[in-house]
């Protein structure tokens, strides 16, 4: 078994930051963990959950998609040119974030391949960490994930009691990280590892909740439970698997940009036609269509369920609604 | 530069010619910039694009001239919104961006030996006018074409010119109408709404296909009056209009349960509308 | 100060206040419904989580005796009278379960013609105080687990509820953070006033919690939603952002009734109460207006007095 | 600073200071051409908003002007305006915003002196002061987020070609770069 040690953990930070990688973690910001780019190995914060997903590594909340500019008569369209995305390495991404592109992929790369997400997906090596923090807010293992789970991540590691971590390569371009910087790394028993916490909630029989849906397109539950949604982006801007954008012009008609960001199905004005009709007039029509999404819909398309059980939509909804327990209403009905 | 393709770059345009078809909906004819862009642009009878004017942004719209004429594509929007008032703003010898085409199409070979009956509301003809026109350009393989198209009033029927053109024509039957208390004196159509005339009209369903468009409460009262002349499910077919940004299965707004209308649809049979959740 | 602090020298406030709190609202929330009185009670309902309590509209006096208050109350419900539950005060008389800072909320609402008394059926909370966010959730409310809004409450009592749960009861002795923080930044040069909120704002993801839990924040059609001209650009950078951030103090200067909501829910930890906190004081000083004390004609920008100050006009 | 020309907006009132425009105008009086004016119905009209537009699209420095109290058109429009824009300073003042940049006056139909001396007044003002950069930065901000330009490949300030002492400050780190370049 591969080990590094935390102080070697953090020179390899070092050490890319050296090779001009861009390296992201979690980084004390203001008050909030978020996920940004270190400049130094000291500066990886693995005691928290970052507030914001690592979805932005490669699906930013707010990105240029062209840029255009009248030169005398005529309008010229610039593409963004995607090959100085750099190459990037993310550490300290839990399973629930790690695990995150490799749910984007399929929607990402359906017939239309979106560059953007695809180039930087390319260029960056994931680093995912064991779990070993979890509070009453995560359902991973509900959602068949485990604190545990290395798919998605390229190098995964598990913290061990003396402090320093199991490596495991899970993919190549995990093994050509190891292989570059072997010193860092040595070869060993380990201690033992440090253990996982419980979770509140249990094991989600998928597929029985998306035969609810299903059948249940119209139900009172979505009235009873999404009807104090007040309407605002949270939940979907802090997940790491939603993925809607909307698509803005910004500057003059002469010169400016076309910016791609984060949009969600939460808003009253999300399908909002011109004409005024609106498929979604109110809001649990817009937290059916959320839930639907994860479970259902995305699973019908691409064989995926769109949610990594990370939590934050509950930690973080203003009036407390909390899809893990509508997830296990739903289980418990669908007997 | 980067090799890969950046599925939102749009192709420029250059505004041929503006035809104001009624106080507040115009035709753009648009004919690509780029010479290759412009013989290689091919696209299929139902297929939409995503027009930008730029600095405001893209509207959703579809391809409103018929595949089989080619060199230019034209586009038909009411200026309701943003992006479609500065549509409106611009002037011939302007640029729009075009992407697409995007979405599926009427499957018009499998119309070939039938016989075809458009019906259209207000500013919805313009999905159907790509088809009728493609049908018309190969007359020969269709039998009876009929047309049943009516708007609020006398000046919201749009391709007033076409229409002309299609009453005259010996080969297709035209019905037009409006709505009450919307015909002017010398209005020669029917008066009354869409389902009404239509039941009127009473075109065969015999090896006949039905193309419907319209906002969403003319087909829900067309549907069952189709049903009364006796066309079924998979001989009715439509094209749904809902909000899309991307145009391409990625963005997540145009969905109406698991059916992705920009890349499922826009086109479905009255059969796959029937099928999915009633959120349209 | 010095009366306060002889009456409650209080350094905790026990479950058994919350407790007793609860029974006073299930009681009369039961009674309402039984005797028809009203055709729901916007209250709370304990969340799945230990320490966490979600809103709830109820309308049957079965779900009535499950309604709870405790420190996790952090919502103001008057939020669903306006916005989400919008269509419940339209078949008949409403009741609601609310805090001080909820009762200005509602008394602004009323200024604004938003909300008529008699629809309503006010159940006030005698509040000491609600938890802040990523505090430790006891059960037990003390200074180190108090909501930063709550340290400088001035309306624990609920004037002019139709009934009142609780008695009084306040933690003595807490430091107002809030006023301190705000004078730190006032001390600021403008050079550092203007990086602290640049810094603050280009962290906005543009999430919109803050407007959709405002009480205030009701129109149909928000000026940043608009684009026809577009005030306000719609995507989550700095320049929209500034504008958003201002566009909202501006529109809450002189209403905001300082409940917070907006601070709380933000998934970035934008201190978004110093905004409004700063508004109200300008408005106290200039023209002795305090919002939401009780519901009143006019808000201070929508009236006038022909000799106010205009020290600022050339 | 010789060279710099601010650029200052002013939101009138058609009423009285448009007209007190106008007389400074047609009586030939000279002031300063940096001010672009735009007519409204009233003071009243003026949203606080659109002053954040003006800065942001490039105003060194505004006006707002309407008519004397009691004057308006409309009764009290100016009134409300009075109480709006001494809040909006307010705002602007705790955000950060240098207050010398933005102007309110009250100017008649009849005193075109007056508009010149308040416009002259609030360009040499501003020429003094300099361009106004914190709004426009908002504009074009590149390092806005870290995050997002470093994804994007832009440069982002961050040192990631640093002084190599000071990266391999520890004997392993050392050891294992040196292994590797």
């Amino acid at each position: 078994m591969q080990i590094i040690t935390e102080q070697n953990l953090r020179n390899l930070i070092d050490l890319l930051v050296k090779e001009a990688k861009l390296v992201v973690g979690p980084k004390l910001s203001g008050s909030v963990v978020l996920y940004e780019p270190l400049t130094a190995g000291t500066e990886l914060t693995l005691d928290a959950l970052p507030r914001r997903s690592s979805k932005e590594l490669f699906f930013p909340v707010c990105e240029d998609i062209l840029s255009y500019k009248r030169e005398g008569g005529a309008m010229k369209v610039t593409d963004v040119d995607r090959s100085k995305f750099p190459e990037t390495v993310l550490f300290g991404a839990p399973p629930c974030d790690a695990g995150s592109p490799s749910i984007l992929d399929a929607v990402m790369s359906w017939d239309y391949k979106d560059e953007f997400y695809l180039e930087r997906r390319k260029k960056s090596t994931i680093v995912g960490i064991a779990c070993t923090k979890g509070d009453d807010a995560c359902f991973c293992r509900a959602v068949g994930l485990a604190p545990d789970t290395e798919n998605g991540s390229d190098l995964f590691l598990t913290p061990l009691k003396d402090g320093s971590y199991a490596c495991n390569a899970v993919t190549e371009k995990g093994q050509a990280l190891v292989a570059a910087h072997k010193n860092l790394f040595a070869e060993g028993a380990g201690a033992e590892p440090v253990p996982f916490v419980d979770q509140a909630v249990q094991k989600l029989d998928l597929v029985k909740i998306k035969k609810w849906l299903e059948e249940h397109f119209e139900d009172p539950l979505w009235e009873r439970i999404a009807d104090i949604c007040v309407g605002c982006g949270a939940c979907a801007f802090i997940c790491p698997a939603c993925h809607c954008f909307d698509i803005n012009d910004e500057g003059s008609t002469d010169d400016g940009v076309r910016r791609k960001h984060w949009d969600a199905c939460g808003f009253a004005k999300f399908t909002n036609h011109a004409s005024g009709h609106n498929p979604r007039d109110v809001q649990n029509k817009r937290y059916r269509n959320r839930i639907m999404h994860k479970f259902k819909y995305y699973d019908d398309k691409f064989g995926k369920t769109l949610c990594t059980g990370c939590g934050r939509c509950i930690r973080a909804c203003p009036v407390g609604i909390d899809i893990a327990e509508i997830l296990e209403t739903i289980n418990g009905k669908a007997e | 530069m980067c090799e890969s393709k950046n599925i939102y770059l749009p192709n420029l345009a250059t505004i041929e010619t503006i035809v104001d078809e009624t106080p507040d909906v115009r035709t753009l004819r648009l004919v690509f910039q780029d010479e290759a862009v412009r013989e290689n642009f091919n696209f299929r009878a139902g297929q939409f694009a995503e027009y930008s004017s730029f600095g405001f942004g893209e509207s959703t719209f579809c391809i409103a001239s018929a595949p089989t004429r080619k060199g230019y594509i034209e586009c038909c929007f009411r200026s309701v919104g943003r992006v479609t008032e500065s549509l409106r703003r611009l002037e011939v010898g302007d640029t729009v961006g075009v992407r697409g085409p995007y979405g599926n199409s009427f499957p018009i070979e499998e119309f070939y030996g039938k016989s075809l009956v458009f019906i259209a509301g207000g500013i919805a003809l313009p999905p159907l006018r790509t088809v009728i026109w493609n049908c018309l350009d190969l007359r020969d393989k269709f039998k009876d074409i009929t047309i049943v198209y009516g708007a609020r009033s006398e000046a919201d029927l749009v391709y007033k010119h076409e229409l002309k053109e299609w009453q005259e024509r010996g080969d297709v039957r035209l019905v037009k109408c409006v709505d009450p208390g919307g015909a002017g004196p010398d209005f020669d159509g029917k008066v009354g709404f869409v389902p009404t005339v239509l039941e009127e009209a009473a075109p065969s369903a015999e090896n006949t296909i039905a193309l419907v468009c319209g906002p969403p409460i003319m087909i829900k009262f067309t549907l069952p009056v189709l049903e009364r002349l006796g066309f079924s499910d998979d001989n009715i077919y439509t094209t749904l209009e809902n909000r899309m940004k991307c145009g391409v299965g990625k963005c997540g707004r145009c969905n109406v349960g698991n059916v992705y209308v920009c890349k499922d649809g826009p086109v479905f049979t009255a059969r796959e509308v029937k099928a999915m959740s009633q959120e349209f | 100060m010095n009366a306060k602090a002889n009456k409650n020298q209080l350094t905790s406030i026990e479950p058994a206040y919350y407790e007793a709190v609860t029974e006073a609202i299930r009681k009369e929330a039961v009674k309402i419904l039984k005797e028809d009185t009203v055709v729901g009670v916007v209250g709370y309902l304990p969340g799945r989580r230990k320490g966490t309590a979600t809103p709830a509209l109820v309308t049957s006096v079965e779900e009535a005796e499950k309604l709870v208050f405790s420190p996790a109350c952090v919502n103001n419900l008057s939020v669903y009278l306006t916005k989400a539950k919008k269509g419940v005060l339209k078949q008949g008389k409403v009741g609601i379960v609310a805090k001080g800072c909820d009762m200005r909320a509602l008394a602004g609402l009323m200024t604004e013609s938003q909300l008529q008394r008699e629809d309503l059926f006010i159940i006030g909370v005698v509040c000491p105080g609600v938890y802040g966010f990523g505090v430790e959730r006891t059960g037990t409310l003390t200074e180190a687990n108090i909501a930063r809004k709550c340290r400088e409450c001035i309306v624990h009592m609920p004037e002019g509820a139709d009934v009142a749960a609780g008695t009084h009861a306040e933690l003595a002795d807490l430091t107002p953070e809030e006023a301190e923080e705000m004078a730190r930044i006032e001390a600021m040069p403008q050079a550092e006033r203007w990086a602290f909120w640049k810094e603050h704002f280009s962290r906005c993801i543009r999430c919109m919690a803050c407007r959709q839990v405002c009480p205030f924040c009701y129109c149909e059609q928000c000026l940043c939603d608009k684009n026809r001209p577009q005030a306000v650009e719609s995507s989550p950078r700095p320049a929209g952002n500034m504008a958003w951030h201002l566009v909202r103090a501006m529109h809450l200067a002189g209403r905001c009734g300082g409940c917070a909501e907006c601070e709380r829910v933000c998934p970035m930890d934008i201190p978004l109460n110093l905004l409004n906190r700063r508004m109200a004081k300008e408005l106290k000083e200039l023209y002795d207006y305090e919002a939401g004390l009780a519901p009143v004609e006019k808000g201070p920008l929508n009236q006038y007095k022909e000799d106010d100050d205009q020290s600022f006009i050339k | 600073m010789h060279d710099f020309e601010p650029k200052i907006v002013a939101f009138v009132c058609t009423w009285c200071t448009y007209a007190g425009a106008d007389l400074a105008g047609t009586s030939r009086m000279q002031y300063p051409p940096n001010v672009r004016v735009l007519k409204f119905p009233c003071t009243g009209r003026i949203d606080p908003v659109f002053i954040l537009r003006a800065f942001q699209k490039g105003a060194d420095g505004v006006l707002v002007s309407g008519c004397h109290p009691g004057d308006c058109h409309y009764m009290a429009g100016n009134f409300h305006a009075r109480r709006r824009f001494a809040a909006f300073r307010a705002l602007l003042d705790f955000i950060g915003v240098d207050l010398n940049r933005l102007q309110f006056s009250w100017v008649s139909a009849a005193e075109g002196g007056k508009w010149v001396e308040v416009v002259t007044d609030l360009t040499e003002r501003v020429r003094t002061m300099g361009p106004m950069p914190e709004f426009k930065e908002l504009e074009h901000e590149e390092l806005w987020s870290t995050f997002a330009e470093a994804t994007a490949g832009k440069s982002t300030g961050l040192n990631i070609t640093g002084d190599r002492s000071q990266v391999l400050n520890t004997p392993e780190l050392k050891e294992a770069y040196d292994s590797i370049s």
